[in-house]
């Protein structure tokens, strides 16, 4: 078939789920060229998101059936501006760790499993954010969970192996509640496909139960506290490129899906006090994250609490969103600071992997005066820490002017208040690496010199988390598409 | 045609500083140093072109310069320009020969050219800003020529000044501020016209009066005036002390507002401070000191003069020439005086010139105490003269007292001399200059307060019998008493049994402050060891927080522990099913 | 977009792309660097003698980047941002020349210094010409972040606790100023600086939370201006290389604070407003004991750079006691007071440089007859010391006049007894260091023969305190001409008190 | 009490046990199996639910649900014994130790 063909509008989605897909396909038979399979797909994926984000920004929003089948049987696409979004930052990120991960891996037996499940969790990342109904969401959430356990595992020390266990554990746990959800739901409505299930009118009980089932799962999955318990050993253990993306993306999946479900089904039926227990719980994280990464005494246990801590913000945008006026702001930061995140926090696990790379460890009492040996990784690290602080100019900073906003007028300052002590707690735990990175002593030498690959990209990165504080207007107009708040 | 140039120029004024200056800056470079040592003293010729060339009423104004400088000489910035540029000048040349095998010279002449720029430039300077700006750079480069000898002396000296020149400062730029707000104008005339506020009043007296050697603040000077050079000496005594004089002539309203009070007060002062540097300076041993209390007391009668004028209006129009005259008359003999010192120091007392330097010196200190004939007789008669207009007995003491005075001036004069003459076997080459110099300034006590047309009458008033009467007696007075003492005490190898240490009250003050700032200095490390502790005591907490930390990774672990999640897990999900299900 | 929409951006960009490039420059390319740093620097004189003509001519140089729908990025040249830029523009170019010199033989990556020093330069120069709060804000957290590794750039123990106290310190404000700007925002909608300010619609409905508002906002501005009790990061902070302290204490950093408190007061609130809501008292009686408190504290103190932190401290707050002084003449006086201590502070930072680097004398006890040795870099030092005093006619002089002349106006005398106090404190710990320079015997410590062959030191590091001094002289003795710095404020406050 | 809405009980009393074994047991093949016990306890109330729909034929999406659900249960469980061996072979034992240091 011919290009254009491929590049035909409707068959786009269709194609983001699929070229992945045979990518890993290619490199599981050929493990020889599974490196360049993976770039040729870190190339035309982007490609293909930017047509899909050109096509619907001009045409609005898409929604296909594959194969012809039509729902319920069949298995539908449907791309918005927030899902093309979500795509758009997967490929950015996915693409550049693409690049990263070659070097880090080269001369790795483990190489040639890495490549497959890379490209199999990209796919199930996309197929997650263009299914249209709840149960191909439970397929993709599985799929990813399954891609991202097995990539965990690929450091195959014991504690990797103990915490992907945990982590299989829980998020086969996480999908059976969500599973369990999606049956409550279809009994109570008789349809999967998230539009036709926009409830109306007071909750009946199994519309109830089917919610406190689905986003328990989905809460455990996001890792939100006090269900975090699985997260920080699982991205502390795995390979760089690994945690980078589970940091970056998996967890905002499940995430993905509680917004969706919350806006398209729940808002209207459930009162607001569970909104607000969501937020007071990323209250809870954002300190209780804060506090152990101060704690941390390895680096990239530091970078997992940080994650478990922004996740936390994440939540804030339950309560903030049901705020008078200023709804549609809320949503706009929440989404922000996912989209930052996810680069920020990518870029810093990509440059802990470079320290322990060049070092051999990242115990950060021993980490002195590395700025000189890694200034790049170093810089990039502070780049990304600022968005992570939320000073400006960065995406971290656009969300939280956008949820001081949204707080100070909707009238609930004490969201504020969180948002801003957040913001000195993660400061202190960045800068608790920081200065010693900085702090002058004699030549330390690390086992082997860090690639350049591996620096630059960390650093591509982080200069995306900024940018992204420097073009909101365009991205908060790409979410506006097929208006899904 | 020289003068027909010089008398189209006010600019002159502008030179009369500019080029002092210039040549002080000019001094740092080395190379020049030099040359300029030799052509700087004689940039004090254009003050002197100045003050025969400028006409009254010409101002000069610089809207770009400072906050809009105005320049003009009026009738008593003449006088003063006038002694104050050519004992500049002679001291000058006398510091050329004088200082002609010191090797700090250059520096001195950088604090003399730039003092002397100053002191130029204030009097001419016609608004409050420049005048600040003038007197501040002269007050601030003379604390180089207080301190150049460097000894002990001079650098104990040199603290005490600036203390006194940074507390003056600040308490001008007070009494400016304040009446440059009052009146909504920088210039001079203003200022003098509207009547100020007490405070800027007694401001005002104690700024200048701490450079005019006033009573209560005159500490500094009997230490710094023999402490400098006796060039510099000279023009301290002579020319910048009038710097402060002027000051209160130009600030007061003197003539638009009577302050009877402030006068009264400028009054005792005045006296008290003639007769108590008298008897201070008795008792001194070293002859510049001598010198330096002399002018306490001669200021002292100044004082008197602006006592008056500040009290009774009445009496301005005869008043400020008189001071002014006054001043001219101090400056000379006082230079001629500082002067004659150096030059005894050096010189041979088997030599002729010995001889001819203490006839210069006696004559000088005639002057000084007023002896008929001399500028000392006119300068005192014109100080009296505007006190005639009234009546009353405390008028007549007052009149005594003056008279009186003098004989405390013959006494002091008597003690200088029997100091200065003491036998020196000093073989000292003394340059050309030097002696130039020196006759020079005498000729001038002698000749100028004559010369002077503002004075002509009275200088005539001078020789009728009585005022020649007038003017003898205290002098005669002070020999006679002088003459005594000398053969009954000194012949009988009696010396005075005590005298009172240079700066007398300062050893008061010097206690006083030392045991505040004592005290001052020991409760500030009480403070800073406070402060450390405490810090100490935060970090000695550190423990707590180290608990704290453990408390927190303890919890930490009782989360990641599987049963405590399933709990959790339970319990949030029937948390959410039972808020939900409210409604 | 024409040029004048341009212009802003481009005077911003002058440093900051040089800055970026110096980065990835390898550091054996000394050339390179110093070219594009002080190509960058010309470059942006020009620019900015042209936007000192324009504006003096009421031209409008304006660059508006919408980021989001109703929030702007807005670079705006008014007659206060183009004072503040041409100081640091040309304090910037002096700094590079003397930082060249002063890191010849620097371990560190240099580099990294100037690719941060750039962006230090850079962030002030875009908060000067911030048209907004928001604006305003990011480049003050920039500011924050690319002087901290400037701070710790020795990164020995000391300097990091240094910079740890420092961005423990300004970050903190910068959150206090963040929470302030955004609950402003979310008041009244606008954070424009208006010229006269724009609050004063929303007063009768919000007065309490305006006046909380100022709080934050002062607090956070009050960290970077060393107002006590925040100017606890200040001495910590002269761990760092002289140039950089010269600029910090200059000009980037604690001129950033009062300048955003000058911005506060006048140009979000407005002078009146202020007053009304009973704001400007307090801050008044804050600036006038962190005038004197700072004055004591730098009196103990033996380390030069120590002692000239503290009177940083105290100096800086003349310019928070201007703005809270109502009338246009202690307007005047604190806002020239910005330029002015800038010069002289910067020059004085210089100096003690050079005696650092050249004799490697650190504390004032050891600086007997140091003028001797170094000559001119002590007539520097003298000519800036006697400015601090307030002697005329240097620059410090002019402020001190206007102030007190303002604070006469405003009917509050007690302005007057701290400036004299000050003034005598000022006096109390400059001139025995100037009389231990010029008039003391030089210890055998001092090595009295001179290395630099003619010049007493390097002359990159003699140039700029001779031209900084030169300058606070003639900001004092040429007060009244055209484009002089008081001349100028006379202009801002004509513009602020414009009914 | 129908006789679908009594299957469907029996999955939900199976889910929580499934829960409560995965909970409470340490042993990593326990853990295993109870959670296959949940996961059947959900497809077996999905079953039930097809029955829900009036009329004779029952609803065919729940069937479809569960098919693809045991297809991901099966992998699952793959994934997870495999992993349970690297786990043997590697820390030599087949608990999941408990709040593990960090």
């Amino acid at each position: 078939m011919s290009l254009n063909e491929v590049l035909q509008p409707m068959s786009l989605p269709a194609w983001l789920v699929a070229l992945p897909l045979l990518a890993a396909g290619l490199s599981v038979v050929m493990p020889r060229c599974s490196v360049w399979t993976a770039f040729f797909s870190a190339i035309t994926t982007p490609f293909l998101v930017v047509c899909l984000g050109r096509e619907i920004f001009f045409h609005g929003s898409i929604e296909i059936h594959v194969g012809g089948w039509q729902t319920p049987l069949g298995i539908s696409l449907y791309a918005d501006g927030l899902s093309t979004a979500m795509l758009g930052v997967t490929a950015l990120v996915f693409g550049i760790v693409t690049f990263y991960a070659r070097p880090y891996f080269s001369g790795h037996a483990v190489a040639r499993h890495f490549w497959p499940l890379w490209l199999f969790l990209w796919s199930a990342l996309n197929a997650l954010f263009l299914s249209a109904d709840i149960f191909n969401l439970y397929v993709t959430l599985e799929l990813l969970g399954l891609s991202a356990v097995a990539l965990v595992a690929l450091s195959q020390t014991g504690d990797a192996l103990t915490a992907a266990m945990r982590y299989l554990l829980v998020s086969l746990t996480g999908s059976l509640m969500y599973l369990m959800g999606v049956a409550f739901l279809y009994a109570a409505n008789g349809t999967l496909s998230l539009k036709m299930l926009a409830i109306v009118g007071p909750a009946s009980p199994s519309v109830v139960t089917a919610f406190a089932l689905m986003a328990a799962g989905l809460i455990m999955k996001s890792a939100l506290f006090p269900m975090h318990f699985w997260l920080p050993p699982a991205h502390a253990n795995a390979p760089a490129p690994v945690s980078a993306v589970l940091s970056a993306l998996v967890v905002k999946a499940s995430f993905y899906i509680l917004v969706r479900l919350w806006v398209m089904l729940f808002e209207p039926s459930i009162p607001a006090i569970v909104a607000q227990l969501l937020g007071i719980l990323g209250m809870a994280a954002i300190i209780w994250g804060s506090v152990q990464a101060l704690l941390a005494e390895r680096l990239k246990l530091l970078v997992a609490y940080s994650t478990v801590a922004q996740i936390g913000y994440l939540f804030l945008v339950f309560p903030l969103s049901l705020l008078p006026q200023v709804g549609k702001t809320a949503w706009q930061g929440g989404l922000y600071f996912l989209f930052s995140h996810a680069c920020a926090k990518s870029a810093v696990f990509l440059a802990a992997g470079t320290v322990i790379h060049t070092f051999g460890h990242d115990r950060i009492n021993e980490l002195h005066g590395i700025v000189r040996r890694l200034p790049v990784s170093m810089f990039a690290f502070g780049l990304a820490g600022v968005s992570l602080i939320g000073l400006p100019p960065s995406g971290g900073f656009i969300a939280k002017w956008l949820y001081l906003n949204a707080s100070l007028s909707g009238g609930q300052w004490w969201w504020g208040v969180l948002i801003i002590l957040g913001g000195l707690m993660s400061t202190a735990y960045i800068f608790r690496f920081f200065s010693r990175a900085f702090s002058h002593s004699e030549e330390i030498v690390g086992e082997r010199p860090a690639p350049r690959g591996m620096e630059w990209t960390a650093f591509t990165l982080a200069l995306c988390s900024l940018i992204l504080g420097l073009i909101p207007g365009s991205v908060i107009k790409m979410l506006e598409i097929g208006n899904p708040f | 045609m020289i003068p027909a140039i010089i008398k189209t120029s006010p600019i002159l004024m502008v030179v009369a500083f500019t080029l002092p200056l210039a040549f002080g800056i000019g001094l740092t470079i080395r190379s020049w140093q030099a040359t300029l040592i030799r052509l700087g003293p004689w940039s004090a010729l254009a003050a002197v072109a100045a003050v025969i060339g400028v006409p009254t009423e010409e101002a000069v104004s610089f809207s770009w310069l400072l906050l809009k400088m105005q320049l003009a000489i009026d009738s008593t910035g003449r006088l003063f320009l006038l002694v104050t540029s050519l004992l500049w000048l002679l001291s000058g040349i006398y510091a050329q020969g004088y200082l002609a095998s010191d090797p700090k010279r250059g520096r001195f002449f950088f604090f003399f050219l730039l003092s002397m720029a100053g002191n130029f430039g204030l009097i001419v300077s016609q608004d409050a800003v420049s005048f600040y700006v003038f007197f501040a750079l002269m007050s601030f480069s003379s604390y180089g020529l207080v301190v150049h000898n460097g000894d002990d002396a001079a650098m104990k000296a040199g603290r005490v000044y600036i203390y006194l020149v940074v507390i003056g400062e600040v308490l001008l730029f007070t009494a400016f501020v304040w009446q440059a707000w009052s009146v909504d104008s920088l210039l001079i005339k203003d200022f003098s016209n509207a009547r100020p506020n007490g405070i800027v009043v007694g401001l005002i007296l104690i700024g200048f009066g701490i450079k005019a050697g006033a009573l209560p603040v005159h500490v500094w000077l009997p230490l710094a005036h023999p402490a400098a050079p006796t060039p510099a000496s000279a023009v301290l005594s002579g020319a910048m002390i009038k710097a402060g004089l002027l000051g209160w002539l130009r600030f007061l309203p003197i003539g638009v507002t009577a302050l009877p009070q402030w006068g009264t007060l400028c009054i005792v002062a005045g006296l008290l401070a003639a007769y108590y540097a008298v008897f201070v300076g008795l008792t001194q041993r070293n002859p510049k000191t001598v010198l330096a209390y002399s002018s306490i007391s001669q200021m002292g009668l100044m004082t008197v003069g602006v006592g008056l004028a500040l009290g009774w209006p009445q009496t301005v129009p005869m008043m400020l020439p008189a001071i002014a005259i006054y001043a001219v008359h101090h400056g000379f003999a006082k230079g001629a005086l500082f002067l004659g010192v150096g030059l005894m120091a050096a010189a041979d007392s088997r030599r002729s010139t010995y001889r001819l330097a203490i006839a210069g010196l006696i004559l000088a200190s005639l002057a000084l105490a007023g002896a008929p004939f001399t500028s000392g007789a006119i300068a005192k008669m014109a100080l009296k003269l505007p006190i005639n207009e009234f009546q009353g007995f405390w008028i007549d003491g007052l009149k005594l007292l003056l008279s009186a005075a003098a004989v405390g001036t013959t006494l002091l004069m008597a003690r200088f001399l029997f100091i200065v003459t003491r036998p020196s076997s000093a073989h000292g080459q003394t340059p050309i200059g030097v002696w130039f110099s020196w006759a020079f300034t005498v000729l001038l006590t002698a000749a100028t307060v004559w010369l002077l047309p503002e004075i002509r009458q009275v200088a005539l008033m001078t020789l009728q019998p009585q005022a020649l009467w007038r003017s003898l007696w205290p002098v005669v007075t002070g020999i006679v008493v002088s003459g005594s003492v000398w053969l009954t005490l000194i012949r009988g190898k009696w010396r005075p049994a005590f005298s009172i240490p240079q700066g007398d009250l300062l050893i008061v003050i010097d206690t006083l402050f030392r045991a505040c700032f004592g005290r001052f200095r020991t409760q500030q490390q009480r403070m800073t060891q406070f402060i450390s502790h405490m810090k100490k005591d935060l970090w000695t907490r550190r423990p707590k927080f180290q608990g704290i930390s453990r408390l927190a990774i303890r919890i930490e672990n009782r989360l990641l522990n599987w049963q405590t999640a399933g709990l959790i897990f339970i319990l949030l999900m029937g948390g959410l099913f039972v808020l939900s299900l409210n409604h | 977009m024409t040029f004048d929409n341009w212009l802003p951006l481009l005077i911003l960009l002058t440093s900051l792309l040089p800055g970026i490039v110096i980065f990835v420059l390898p550091e054996e390319r000394i050339g390179w660097r110093t070219g594009l740093n002080m190509g960058g620097a010309t470059l942006k004189l020009m620019l900015i003698g042209i936007l000192i003509w324009g504006v003096r001519h009421e031209h409008s140089y304006e660059t508006r980047i919408p980021i989001l729908p109703n929030i702007e990025l807005v670079l705006n040249a008014d007659a206060m941002s183009v004072m503040m830029t041409a100081l640091s523009s040309v304090l910037w170019f002096l700094t590079t020349l003397y930082a060249i010199a002063y890191l010849e033989t620097s371990p560190q990556s240099r580099s990294r210094f100037f690719g941060f020093f750039s962006l230090c330069v850079s962030s002030t120069i875009g908060l000067a010409l911030a048209g907004n709060l928001l604006t305003f804000l990011m480049f003050y957290e920039m500011l924050t972040l690319s002087t901290y590794p400037l701070v710790v750039f020795r990164g020995t123990p000391e300097s990091m606790r240094a910079g740890r106290t420092y961005i423990a310190y300004t970050i903190g404000g910068g959150a206090a100023f963040l929470a302030g700007v955004a609950w402003l925002k979310a008041l009244v909608g606008s954070v424009a600086f208006t010229e006269g300010g724009m609050l004063a619609p929303y007063v009768g409905v919000y007065a309490t939370q305006l006046r909380f508002i100022f709080l934050l906002m002062i607090a956070g501005l009050g960290v970077k201006a060393a107002l006590v009790p925040l100017h606890g990061w200040l001495p910590k902070a002269m761990v760092a290389p002289a140039p950089v302290s010269a600029l910090l204490h200059a000009v980037a950093v604690v001129k950033a604070g009062a300048f955003g408190i000058v911005r506060v007061v006048y140009d979000v609130y407005g002078i009146e407003l202020s007053g009304e809501l009973g704001l400007l008292q307090p801050l008044a009686i804050v600036a006038a004991f962190t005038i004197v408190y700072g004055s004591v504290r730098a009196l103990f103190q033996d380390e030069l750079k120590k002692r000239l932190a503290y009177s940083t401290v105290s100096q800086v707050s003349y310019i928070a006691l201007g703005a809270s002084v109502i009338g246009p003449v202690a307007t005047i006086g604190g806002i020239v007071h910005l330029v002015h201590q800038g010069l002289m502070k910067i020059t004085l930072f210089f100096c003690a440089g050079n005696f650092a680097e050249t004799t490697g004398v650190h504390h004032i006890r050891e600086m007997n007859g140091i003028g001797r040795r170094m000559p001119w870099t002590m007539v520097a030092f003298t000519m800036a010391s006697l400015g601090m005093i307030g002697v005329p006619p240097l620059a410090g002089f002019i402020s001190k006049w206007y102030l007190a002349t303002g604070a006469l106006a405003a009917n509050k005398p007690w302005v007057i007894a701290i400036l004299v106090a000050s003034s005598l404190l000022n006096a109390a710990y400059f001139l025995p260091i100037i009389y231990r320079g010029w008039f003391r015997e030089p210890a055998e410590s001092v090595s009295t023969e001179s290395h630099a062959g003619l010049l007493e030191t390097h002359w990159m590091l003699l140039i700029p305190p001779l031209i900084t001094a030169l300058l606070a002289l003639l900001a004092g003795v040429l007060a009244d001409a055209p484009f002089s710095p008081l001349e100028w404020a006379r202009l801002i406050a004509e513009r602020e008190y414009r009914p | 009490m129908t006789v679908p809405n009594m299957y469907a009980l029996v999955g939900v009393g199976l889910l929580c046990m499934g829960l409560y074994g995965l909970v409470m047991h340490s042993h990593l093949v326990r853990k295993i199996l109870a959670l296959n016990v949940s996961g059947s306890g959900v497809f077996l109330f999905l079953v039930a639910l097809a029955d829900q729909t009036p009329g004779p034929t029952p609803d065919p999406v729940p069937h479809a649900m569960v098919l693809t659900g045991i297809v991901v249960a099966v992998s699952a469980t793959a994934l997870a014994l495999a992993l349970a061996c690297r786990i043997q072979q590697v820390n030599g034992t087949l608990r999941l130790s408990d709040n593990e240091p960090e």
